[in-house]
């Protein structure tokens, strides 16, 4: 895998020069996915009326659902921070036995289709499962249940916490700590006053990236817990239920908040790995 | 005090074997070898960051072998990256003071004075990220100075820096030492730098120390044909060593001739076989016609090239065997020494140590 | 963005030790988000009977479904491939007007919810809009048609081909081609004799990963392209239509699929970024 | 023939600017200067990779300005990360024959040769992950001379290898030099590299040529502090020049007095005001008691450091400012110079350059 991404590389000191025959080729087809991608997206944003954004604000079951959808994903990355960080430093410290199967692990949900990882989740916490079932009698209740929601933002959000926040930790130059631990610090002093501050930009990064993709979540859900709805199964719901037209203003609102948190990604870590 | 008892060291394919020696209180002891013959692990040893497979280390007289980095009272400069990036320059200095107990005003005072030493009150204010080299070096310096540590481990601290800043900053750390008197170890793969800055060094290759001394003897009995090598200043020949008189001294030494293809010198050796000639360039001496006397090494050679080196000059020849000579830069212009130029070059069998 | 993955960092030459007791509490919660992520796909694979799975292959819906995901995801895939190559080499080389803008916008997917990525793919590409109205034109139907999976399955993937062949390209260090000039290549030359083979690996890797993110799409395929069925809508058909245990052998027999693609990820990218 | 005419180079915030100067064919020029000077965007400019906003490069007399690299005939070796990964060590030689009309068989045979020359006929099938820094080095430097290009760039070559290997390497070099007759501009932030390659020398700073010509021109007569301080072989002391006599020669020079701090130095200067006194080390000569005769600057000094550097030894002096004496190591031992020792040092008005 390289590892210079470009943003910090030599060429950023080359001048601009005007394109050649060959990169105009390229260009053209780059330009096609560009519209690809924006496209879409734009010809949504440019359905959203005055009119109709108002009425987003007067729809409650809109209302309702981002609340319940910023909630639960609040909920999920900050369980997954406190779970996930300490991980990340585990896995990015000294080798250990296990270490590459437990790494592999972590990254399983970027491939499971989600669908699926409702499916699997709803058995393991449904009332039939041991885990379930035990965590039923404290009281905890998963299928179409706010706890159902929040666990299927956790799974799909725990490789991007952890690879994330694993990174911030190898990138710290191990000379430092070990200058502090010479300079007298303890190992916990040491990661107080050096490994966190320098990890705490990335590891910001991935919990906003975690958040992002919580509240984007769609397919784990909508198996787990249709109701209450989170935005995004109102939009699926709205949909089959009343049609297209019914389900864009839900959709232009649930895309502004996707890129209102794009553009804090953005900010904090200026080139998205992956 | 830094001493060293035997130590082995594993760090994945790469070991340290046996490594031992001993800096005296308010020494400068330097570490020499080429890349990756174990240097710097043995600076990691020294400051704890590596778990001994075997031997101890004494600190001042204390085993230290068990007791954790924050504890060995160490100060260590890295080659480069190495102050916090997230503190400036002033708070990397103090980084070390916050755990004694030591004032603010105390604190301040001690990086205050290093700051000076050192010539950085100007930047005490500034982030780290934008400091030139030896600004950078000079920090770590600091920081490293601060809390008083017994002992000082720099590794290669000079390694990227300009000659010009190599050579102050130097003058700077010589200074330091004296004033502090902290027990320092240096690594370097520069001989040049022991000579300079050094009273031992040690010879490391492929995890092993194969020679230590002070410099000077080091520089002019190696004990090797690597070190002879490795320290790159001396003519080091291979070839054939045989015997040619009976006589032996007291320290059973005897007569012999060494022979390496066409050129054939008189030696005092105390074995035969297959050795190696080590013939420092100042003990080469060149005249334009054979000279009688004593001397019998005397070799008809070529000049092949003249390479000015400040106050002296090397004249490289081919000698049927290449050969390098320092004569002062004047007697090489007196003399006219050129490519082309045949002449002597003459070697006492004294000046020629066999390894 | 610190840049040292752990793989290649110094503490790999550190021996292992046993951990300290501070350790041990972030090894727990640790342990706590592993068998989150492990126990659910654990517990599904483990209702797979030899039965089941016999049954799965004389289940023609469940095999019919499979093979258009595959063809799908394949045909994205290479279309991909074909326009975000091209687009991630221009992103990783010198600086042009509005570069951070196209990197940001080819990115952006990675944050759309995906039914919200469904409805903007409905409104772009269906009939009623300019651009969905000249492509049906020429035969082009996406809504409920085969070409809407591969659109679909083409937006959400769009972002793991650019990025990951951009890092690809932009790792290779610049004095390589200069050499390669300098050694008579004219830029083409040097493009295929050394830029391409050494970004092969990587590229290789982003292009299997957008694979396995086509085949695991299911928010914005169910919106534009119900019917027919890709095999993430098949497994949420039979559980809405059907429950939870007729979801489970087409589960299974997805999951196989995304386990086999995620190992053959591994293999070729030792530690999958983000 | 390598000829820049005042080229200016943006890139970023940094600048070349009116960079002119010329190295006759075959010959061997070096650009040194401090990190950052910008030594290599001259090479990247003339390798083809950077375009010029004024000036023209002309090599062997053709004017490439707008020619792309691959058409200039350039051989170009940087400092690391040099060879291609993919490629085996003989594929990697071979890289740039694969254009020309030779044969596969004439393609072997100079790859054979080039491998012969530099020692790597044994490691041409291995890959190039695993060599050494100076077999690296090597294949890159046979990878660009065997297309027999017109000019060879090389950038810090020696840079990242053991004073051991760097030295067999810069004979090989020589040695190839002389036998493939390339021009040659080489990049180096070390002078000594300088005085021993060279036929040519250009000093950089901040973008700019501050002085060229012959290495021992500028190392004897450097023309700014900043190029006696870089090449760190000089004493430079900062003080005021003051006319003493009337009399004028015929290059209006005059004798005059310079003083810094309670030092005063009898010296023939061509201005008045503050200047540099450049001070070679071997110039100063070192006694017990002081001498008659004409040399008038005469210091009362304290040696306080005695550093040896093989055949000659620096005496570090306290004369109301520190000064750097070379005198031969057998000197410094028969005159016992040690710390602490007073002596005299003397200096001779002519050899005190002023700048």
């Amino acid at each position: 895998m390289p590892k210079l991404p470009l943003t910090h590389g030599p060429r950023m000191t080359m001048p601009f020069r005007p394109p050649d025959r060959s990169h105009l080729i390229l260009a053209f087809l780059g330009a096609i996915l560009v519209a690809f991608v924006a496209g879409p997206l734009l010809y949504l944003l440019l359905r959203a009326e005055p009119g109709s954004l108002r009425q987003a604000f007067t729809d409650r079951e809109l209302m309702a659902s981002i609340s319940l959808t910023l909630l639960a994903a609040t909920a999920a990355t900050l369980l997954g921070a406190l779970l996930g960080v300490p991980l990340a430093y585990l896995l990015a410290g000294r080798p250990f036995p296990g270490r590459t199967l437990i790494q592999g692990l972590v990254e399983l949900p970027i491939v499971i289709p989600h669908p699926v990882a409702g499916i699997a989740l709803l058995l393991f916490l449904g009332r039939h499962s041991a885990v379930g079932g035990a965590l039923g009698k404290i009281g905890l209740e998963f299928v179409s249940h706010v706890p159902g929601i929040v666990a299927a933002m956790l799974f799909v959000s725990v490789p991007i916490l952890v690879s994330g926040s694993r990174v911030a930790f190898a990138g710290i130059d191990p000379h430092l700590a070990r200058a502090a631990r010479s300079l007298g610090d303890s190992p916990g002093r040491c990661f107080r006053r050096v490994t966190l501050p320098l990890a705490s930009r990335g590891i910001l990064a991935a919990v906003s990236l975690a958040w992002a993709r919580a509240v984007s979540e769609f397919g784990a859900i909508v198996i787990l817990t249709y109701n209450p709805k989170v935005t995004s199964v109102l939009i699926f719901d709205r949909f089959t239920s009343f049609g297209l037209e019914a389900a864009i203003v839900p959709a232009i609102v649930l895309l502004l908040i996707a890129l209102a948190m794009f553009g804090l990604i953005r900010f904090l870590q200026p080139s998205i790995p992956q | 005090m830094i001493r060293l008892e035997g130590i082995d060291v594993r760090l994945g394919q790469f070991a340290l074997r046996d490594v031992s020696f001993e800096i005296p209180p308010a020494g400068y002891g330097l570490l020499i070898g080429p890349t990756g013959s174990g240097k710097t692990s043995v600076l990691e040893a020294i400051a704890g960051h590596s778990p001994l497979g075997r031997g101890r280390i004494l600190l001042h007289g204390k085993d230290v072998t068990a007791v954790p980095p924050e504890h060995r009272g160490v100060g260590v400069v890295y080659q480069q990256n190495n102050l916090f990036p997230h503190l400036s320059v002033a708070e990397n200095i103090r980084y070390g003071l916050a755990h004694g107990d030591l004032s603010v005003a105390d604190q301040k005072a001690r990086v205050g004075e290093l700051a000076d030493s050192l010539g950085l009150g100007h930047i005490l204010e500034r982030g780290v990220a934008n400091l030139s080299g030896g600004e950078a070096q000079r920090v770590g310096l600091a920081r490293a100075l601060a809390p008083r540590p017994s002992v000082l481990l720099l590794d290669e601290p000079f390694a990227s820096l300009d000659p010009a800043t190599r050579f102050a900053l130097r003058q700077q750390l010589l200074d330091l030492h004296r004033r502090e008197g902290v027990t320092t170890l240096q690594v370097t793969h520069d001989f040049q730098e022991a000579l300079q800055l050094g009273n031992l060094v040690a010879v490391m290759s492929e995890g092993r120390i194969v020679q230590h001394g002070r410099p000077e003897e080091v520089f002019r009995h190696p004990n090797s044909s690597f070190v002879a090598r490795f320290i790159g200043a001396a003519n080091v020949i291979e070839g054939i060593v045989t015997r040619v008189g009976d006589a032996e001294g007291a320290d059973r030494q005897f007569a012999a001739r060494f022979s390496a293809g066409s050129v054939t010198l008189d030696v005092i050796a105390d074995r035969e076989g297959l050795l190696n000639a080590v013939i420092h360039p100042e003990d080469i001496v060149l005249n334009h016609r054979p000279t009688g006397g004593s001397a019998r090494n005397q070799l008809p050679a070529t000049v092949t090239a003249v390479e000015l080196a400040g106050p002296v000059t090397y004249i490289h020849l081919d000698a049927g065997y290449p050969l390098r000579a320092a004569v002062t830069s004047a007697s090489a212009e007196s003399m006219g020494l050129a490519p082309g130029v045949s002449l002597f070059a003459t070697v006492k069998a004294t000046a020629i140590r066999l390894v």
